[in-house]
């Protein structure tokens, strides 16, 4: 079953990374994904806040892992994501796949990764100098999700 | 029926959702959005971009050619940006 | 310029994945791998010993770590590898890749994996109840280098 | 010249290295296994399978047709096992 959890406090990544791979005498292949606030010179942001469909949000993520599980032969999957309001810097998410193969690993966080940007529903609101605006959804990301439909 | 906004549809309805009772030759999500723009002006220039727009029928997402007989809540939002 | 790090010692994956994140407010997709030492009741491992060839496996992975830098735009990437003896669950391998992409990300991970497994100079032997042998190099490790070679 | 041995050819061998100083016809690593297989028994067995030897010339991962001319080291190992 994947662990799937949402929440409002930061997470400590390495933690995560360490309670997770422990007792996996098993598995040899572990790859982890971790999505953070990013603020650039070009484009500074002051803090993201996050809205999310509570429930939803949720069971969109548990569907993915679960179908990420099973299509690619994993031994454990599991998936953070924060919600409400963070600064640059802060994980936003991080997604861990296990595997006794290592391209299922990478292309188990992969897959969850690419549909959770566009089918889990949150929603990112950047707040700058300029203000405060709506992330917009990219293209390149639906592109990235639909090299899994097959 | 229960209607839940999110994002800046939420913020320009200035409400969270709404609870509706459409009659019945409104069939599809499609149907239910030129019903709630005929009725609303503030959703009338919300839904001027439908591509804009998706949904969800009780927690899944489904298109807006769906039936909305049933349904529990529909949920509208923007394309989600998680992750 | 990539940090690569050869040791006898154990790591801690954890500890490593908080120290790469650290101060890293301009770029916002992490991607680590993790290859740990496999024991099953199938093919039980009391221990696996890496020989390596000390210099040359520095300088090879240094390359592949560049390659990636330069070939996936990254922000940074980093590889820990560890040689001599070690026991079921233990850490082997740690690469990570930081990037403003997500994508780029897993691949450059993806990519210094692929070309460590096959042309960095380790040599695995493991024991286990039946005595000890050479771990045998795999042909789907080659197929998965040459998926990168265009 | 200076040859070194990794995993089971330095087992097989039971040393991790060589001086050696071959004459001028060997030109390439292959005519270097020739000549190590001609003057060692142990060495004519370990390279029947020639397939399963990998050369690195002063650290650099070589063809068996790579020249060996100038060289300061050449390593003979199996098929690389890491990660």
């Amino acid at each position: 079953m994947p662990r799937v959890r949402l929440q409002a406090e930061p997470f400590d990544p390495g933690a995560e990374t360490n309670a997770f791979l422990k007792g996996r005498e098993e598995t040899g292949a572990f790859v982890s994904f971790v999505g953070t606030v990013r603020s650039t010179p070009d484009k500074p942001v002051t803090s993201l806040t996050l809205e999310h469909y509570p429930g939803m949000a949720e069971a969109q993520i548990t569907r993915f892992a679960e179908e990420a599980l099973e299509r690619f032969k994993l031994t454990d999957i599991a998936a953070i994501h924060r919600f409400g309001t963070m600064k640059p810097g802060e994980v936003i998410v991080m997604v861990m796949a296990l595997s006794p193969h290592r391209l299922a690993a990478f292309d188990g966080a992969n897959f969850v990764m690419d549909w959770l940007k566009t089918d889990a529903p949150f929603w990112k609101k950047e707040a700058g100098p300029q203000g405060e605006n709506w992330v917009e959804a990219k293209a390149t990301d639906d592109t990235a999700r639909d090299r899994w439909k097959s | 029926m229960k209607l839940v906004y999110f994002a800046w549809i939420r913020e320009r309805l200035n409400r969270s959702g709404d609870e509706v009772d459409p009659p019945a030759e409104v069939v599809t999500v499609s149907d239910l959005l030129d019903w709630l723009a005929d009725g609303d002006e503030s959703f009338a220039l919300l839904l001027e971009d439908r591509k804009a727009i998706r949904a969800a029928r009780d927690e899944e997402l489904v298109d807006h050619d769906a039936p909305i007989a049933g349904a529990g809540t529909i949920a509208l939002f923007p394309p989600m940006t998680g992750g």
